[in-house]
């Protein structure tokens, strides 16, 4: 193997899967608070964003690798994202074309 | 892994993690499919222009028998010959020795995806023999038609798995899989494994081109492939992703076809103009024009090909508005690529010119390229495409983009490198006749078809008996001569095993740099043992310094010398 | 274009004339490139003892060759995209679309076409729709200069409703009803074909289109509602 | 993209990111998927559906998933410190916390389901306005459940296995890199999880 030398800084993790930990419960509260569906969901996927990364860059460690692997690793969310907008008008499009 | 060692026959031929025997292995197992699907096409071209004859193997083709033959035509020729010849095949030959490296990163993960590849071409196979014959579908496998062809929703799973439609699915997934683990390798060898001193515009544009490749494939292929999995289990256990009788929607298969469907073109194209900016500097002893506007123009090309993929889909009922901004984006990618065009003709201009073999395939492929791309944007506009979609003037445009990129540009390839993988030259006169043959066969299968297409005749019809303008006298010619044609292009390649044959019997020793080229490939001795270099090169300048005033003596300068 | 088939519809001479305009810009381009190669290739031919000029096309010198011709083709492109959205627009987009004289919902089903016309009330998707199913010999009636909106959709599995004369084609999807309207032009009995591949018949799956003065359209209507026309059923 | 700040990647790390990308983008393709039909097919929210399935043990098993991450993340912080003796124990407890995972899914969620009659194509037929007779669409929700908590529980199988196979390699104090990478994948799994677990459980 190549140098091994490690580049990644020391950081807590207990705290880390606490703030997770924490993260999970509340989307949970939140599906029970009874909000109106799009602010329950707004705010579901905003946590599970957040949760996402912190996965990514932490327990990952993608904020220690270089810039290409960051690159690469936000360009397959980047496209998949990508693929959900270009889609998404189109299966919205159904109902109404059923109902005319 | 240490140079020159020792090696069984088996490890060094079969199991082998040599990445020039594996490069190998891929290249003949997709002349071997790419022969099976020319010999399909072959056979329905005859039953185009003479319905009912009886073909030999085949008998007479009824409805399902050629949209059998159609759907595996396009699979075949597309998945089992241009991916592992222009992908796997190029890429895994030129890529290390192009960067100096003295194999892959990963050999072993290199020989599995091999496997893979190899497994996934027996289940293609596997999938004629079974009951019903293979998939009927055509290529895209536009549910709810895959979803339910040969399937019996009572019987168990393997009993509908043991059909052509899974199989076929299967196959194709599995061949992604290994495609994904060869990208991988790729990847990483051209990011780590440079040698000393070669920068990233040191790297050769082949190079370029083939990670750019990669990488499209890399982001497109996993929603077909998620895609290719929920369509096996509509298959398979009567799930209802597609099929709106059990509530799905059969046009988000589309979508998640498409989306890797078209990236899938430019995977096959990059390389080939790849090959191009290799072969034309050293013929034309030129540098090549505008090195680095053509790599930055490649890479938005890469780019701007995610986000096209609907226009496939025009008329299959998304959203119009979707549709004008697909059309946009689809003439927009004609820029790059116009780009690129103009860059490789200047690079003519002021040159020696040699027409080799190589440069002859290469002129061929330019000049039959620009019909298959100027009639791209006939059908990237949408408002024309509403009557183009789906006759055969899309017939001729794809076979005038494919035939041009994987015959011309990848045998183009084959003569270039083919002394530097086995150390024997190919002889010029045969490689000019296979040319000459195989341009006349292209040309008089495929240009036609502009015609018949523009009349509205529609594509996958087995017996056009039943539409009365398409029975018309000269649209009969028309299907005579393009079938001639096709028998020619398919003839032709006779020629090319015929040269290979010579050249391994009596072929003249080729030295370690029979076209005076400058990229690190030519350092090594021809065929490179196992490890490629006896000393790792080092390089110190870019790899298109041809007739530099700054070099004395000669008119090229090797990427390795001071 | 002689190839092109006659046009049929009112839209159909658009989408051929932007067939016509995309020809005139794409040989023009295709000529200049083929001839700058060519030229390229036929004046630097190898000498002996020449030696290739040393041209890297780094320096706007040297490079506008290039970047000049390429602002003129992304013009082009611009002058395409601009028609291409205009002939489009006016087929596709449902608000675009002229008040419908008539209505007609078409079926495709392996491997025929079926044509569903609005019973005595006048309106369309009621009880008492009157559909015609005749195989491949069914007929889509309709009325000369009038726009007529269809209502597309399938029965099994993905067909492509295609008249050539009409310069258009439309997939039709099963569990979907697509909104597309025509106005023919002249009268005369043409084809109807599927241009989706939807299994082994595909190839004989054609009906015709015949369309007639509005006089014989309005007592063909008629019969059809007293069961004057064969095949007619509720 | 300076060559240094590449070079400095081993090769091993390098592969197994763009190994990471390729799963994402498969396991989007599935979300994309997913998220597309459920703007079409509102009912996925319904009693039937997402309704049916157990948001409390979903919790639990999320926490589970959780804990197995952070025990992976120690065990790669014992093998920087060449501590095999922790790295292993701290592994062994990775494995054990995703079998209990699986246990979950495979032991209690999908038996549960399965006796309420929600297999991956099971149907409730409701009359389908243009689709000629009878629809099924919430067995879709049902199908996409199975379908993709199932490729998901693949994934946990696989990773699973990596670290096994990396823990034996690795006993010896030997490649301990390895831990890294085979963490790497683990933790590929837990980021999908975060996606999947609110788009079944949570949003109805």
């Amino acid at each position: 193997m190549a140098d091994e030398k490690d580049y990644h800084g020391k950081q807590n993790y207990v705290m880390l899967l606490g703030m997770i930990g924490l993260l999970v419960i509340g989307m949970v509260v939140v599906s029970k608070l009874g909000l109106s569906r799009n602010t329950s969901v707004m705010l579901i996927a905003g946590l599970g964003a957040v949760q996402f990364y912190l996965v990514l860059a932490n327990l990952m460690h993608l904020k220690y690798e270089p810039a290409l692997i960051n690159l690469v690793a936000y360009l397959s969310v980047v496209f998949i994202l990508l693929f959900i907008f270009g889609v998404a008008p189109d299966t919205l499009m159904i109902p109404l074309k059923i109902t005319e | 892994m240490s140079a020159h060692h020792e090696q069984s026959f088996l490890s060094k031929y079969v199991f082998s993690i040599d990445h020039k025997y594996i490069a190998k292995q891929y290249t003949i197992t997709g002349i071997i499919f790419a022969f099976i699907g020319g010999l399909f096409a072959v056979a329905f071209r005859i039953q185009l222009a003479w319905p009912g004859t009886d073909i030999p193997l085949v008998g007479v083709l009824d409805g399902m028998k050629y949209n059998m033959l159609v759907t595996n035509h396009a699979m075949i020729m597309f998945f089992w010959a241009a991916m592992p010849i222009l992908l796997a095949g190029l890429g895994n030959f030129t890529i290390p020795l192009m960067l100096g490296a003295d194999d892959m990163a990963f050999p072993k993960l290199n020989m599995l995806s091999y496997w893979i590849f190899l497994v996934s071409a027996i289940v293609l196979v596997l999938s004629f023999l079974a009951p019903g014959g293979g998939a009927a579908t055509g290529w895209t496998m536009y549910p709810p038609l895959a979803a339910t062809q040969n399937v019996d929703p009572d019987a168990n799973f393997l009993v509908n798995l043991w059909t052509g439609g899974s199989l076929l699915i299967l196959a194709v997934a599995l061949e992604f899989a290994s495609m994904l683990l060869g990208g991988i390798n790729f990847l990483v060898t051209s990011i780590n494994m440079r040698a000393k001193g070669m920068k990233l515009m040191d790297v050769p544009a082949v190079v370029w081109m083939l990670n750019l490749a990669t990488v499209d494939f890399m982001f497109s292929v996993g929603p077909l492939i998620a895609g290719a999995v929920m369509l096996l289990f509509d298959r398979i256990f009567n799930t209802g992703f597609y099929d709106p009788a059990r509530g799905g929607d059969p046009i988000l298969f589309q979508h998640l076809f498409w989306f890797f469907g078209h990236p899938e073109v430019y995977v096959v194209l990059l390389p080939a103009l790849g090959i191009a900016s290799e072969i034309i500097p050293t013929f034309t002893r030129k540098p090549l024009f505008a090195h680095k506007w053509i790599v930055i123009m490649a890479v938005s090309s890469a780019f701007i090909a995610m986000i096209v993929w609907a226009h496939h889909q025009f008329v299959a009922g998304i959203d119009p508005r979707m549709a004008e901004f697909f059309s946009i984006t689809t003439i927009i990618i004609s820029i790059p690529f116009a780009f690129i065009m103009f860059a490789v003709i200047a690079t003519f201009h002021g040159g020696q010119i040699e027409i080799k073999t190589p440069m002859l395939w290469i002129l061929g492929f330019i000049v039959f390229f620009y019909v298959g791309g100027v009639t791209g944007i006939f059908l990237g506009s949408a408002g024309f495409d509403m009557y183009a979609h789906d006759t055969y003037f899309v017939v001729a445009h794809f076979h005038y983009t494919l035939i041009p990129i994987v015959f011309f540009g990848g045998i183009a390839g084959f003569y270039y490198w083919f002394p530097k993988a086995t150390g024997k030259m190919l002889s010029e006169g045969l490689g000019k006749l296979h040319f000459w043959t195989t341009a006349i066969g292209l040309n008089m299968f495929a240009f036609p078809l502009f015609f018949s297409g523009l009349t509205g005749e529609h594509r996958r019809i087995f017996n056009y008996s039943s539409y009365e303008p398409m029975m018309v006298d000269w649209i009969l010619q028309v299907r005579h001569v393009a079938t001639y044609g096709a028998i020619i292009l398919a003839a032709a390649q006779l020629i090319f095993f015929l040269n290979i044959i010579l050249s391994a019997m009596s072929g003249e020793k080729a030295g370690k740099n029979p076209w005076k080229s400058n990229t690190l490939e030519w350092v090594a001795d021809s065929p490179p043992p196992h490890g490629n270099f006896t000393t790792p090169p080092t390089c110190y300048r870019g790899p298109y310094e041809y007739s530099n005033p700054k070099r004395s003596g000669s008119d090229f300068w090797p990427q390795n010398e001071q | 274009m002689s190839f092109l088939p006659e046009a049929y519809s009112s839209v159909a001479p658009e989408v051929f004339s932007l067939f016509k305009l995309i020809l005139f810009l794409t040989s023009f381009w295709f000529t200049v490139s083929i001839a700058a190669l060519f030229y390229g290739v036929f004046t630097s031919l190898k000498k002996q003892g020449g030696k290739a000029k040393y041209i890297t096309g780094d320096d706007w010198s040297q490079s506008k060759y290039i970047w000049i011709p390429l602002v003129l083709v992304v013009l082009c492109d611009f002058w395409v995209d601009v028609e291409t959205a205009h002939v489009w627009t006016t087929v596709e987009i449902a608000d675009k679309m002229p008040a419908a004289d008539y209505e007609v919902k078409i079926v495709g089903r392996q491997f025929q076409w079926d044509f569903v016309y609005p019973g005595p009330d006048g309106k369309l998707f009621t009880e008492d729709d009157v559909s015609i199913a005749d195989g491949n010999d069914a007929e889509l009636v309709l009325p000369v200069g009038k726009v007529m909106k269809l209502h597309l959709t399938s029965a099994d599995v993905l067909h492509s409703f295609f008249v050539r004369q009409f310069g258009f084609k439309q997939d039709v999807i099963p569990g979907r009803i697509l909104t597309r309207w025509v106005q023919p032009t002249k009268e005369g009995r043409i084809e109807l074909t599927c241009a989706e591949i939807c299994g082994s018949n595909h190839g004989t799956m054609r009906n015709w289109v015949k369309i007639v003065s509005q006089e014989e359209f309005e007592t063909f209507l008629k019969n059809l509602n007293s069961g004057k026309v064969a095949m007619a059923t509720k | 993209m300076s060559d240094v700040s590449i070079e400095r990647v081993p090769k091993g790390r390098l592969g197994v990111w763009f190994l990471i990308a390729g799963e994402l983008v498969i396991f989007g393709g599935f979300i994309a998927a997913y998220i597309l039909a459920r703007l079409e097919y509102p009912e996925f929210g319904s009693k039937e559906a997402a309704g049916a399935l157990n948001p409390i043990v979903g919790t639990i098993n999320t926490l589970i998933l959780l804990i197995s991450n952070w025990t992976m993340v120690v065990a790669h912080e014992a093998a920087l410190e060449k501590n095999v003796a922790k790295m292993k124990n701290f592994m062994i407890l990775t494995l054990v916390m995703g079998l209990v995972f699986l246990g979950i899914k495979l032991g209690y969620e999908w038996p549960t389901d399965f006796h309420e009659g929600h297999t991956i194509s099971s149907a409730k037929a409701i009359a389908g306005a243009e689709a000629g007779g009878e629809v099924m669409k919430v067995s879709l929700f049902w199908s996409y459940y199975f379908l993709m908590t199932g490729f998901h529980g693949l994934h946990i199988v696989v990773g699973s296995l990596v670290i096994f196979f990396v823990m034996l390699s690795c006993s010896g104090g030997e490649n301990l890199h390895r831990v890294e990478l085979a963490g790497a994948y683990w933790h590929l799994v837990e980021l999908v999880w975060v996606i999947l677990f609110p788009m079944f459980y949570l949003i109805k």
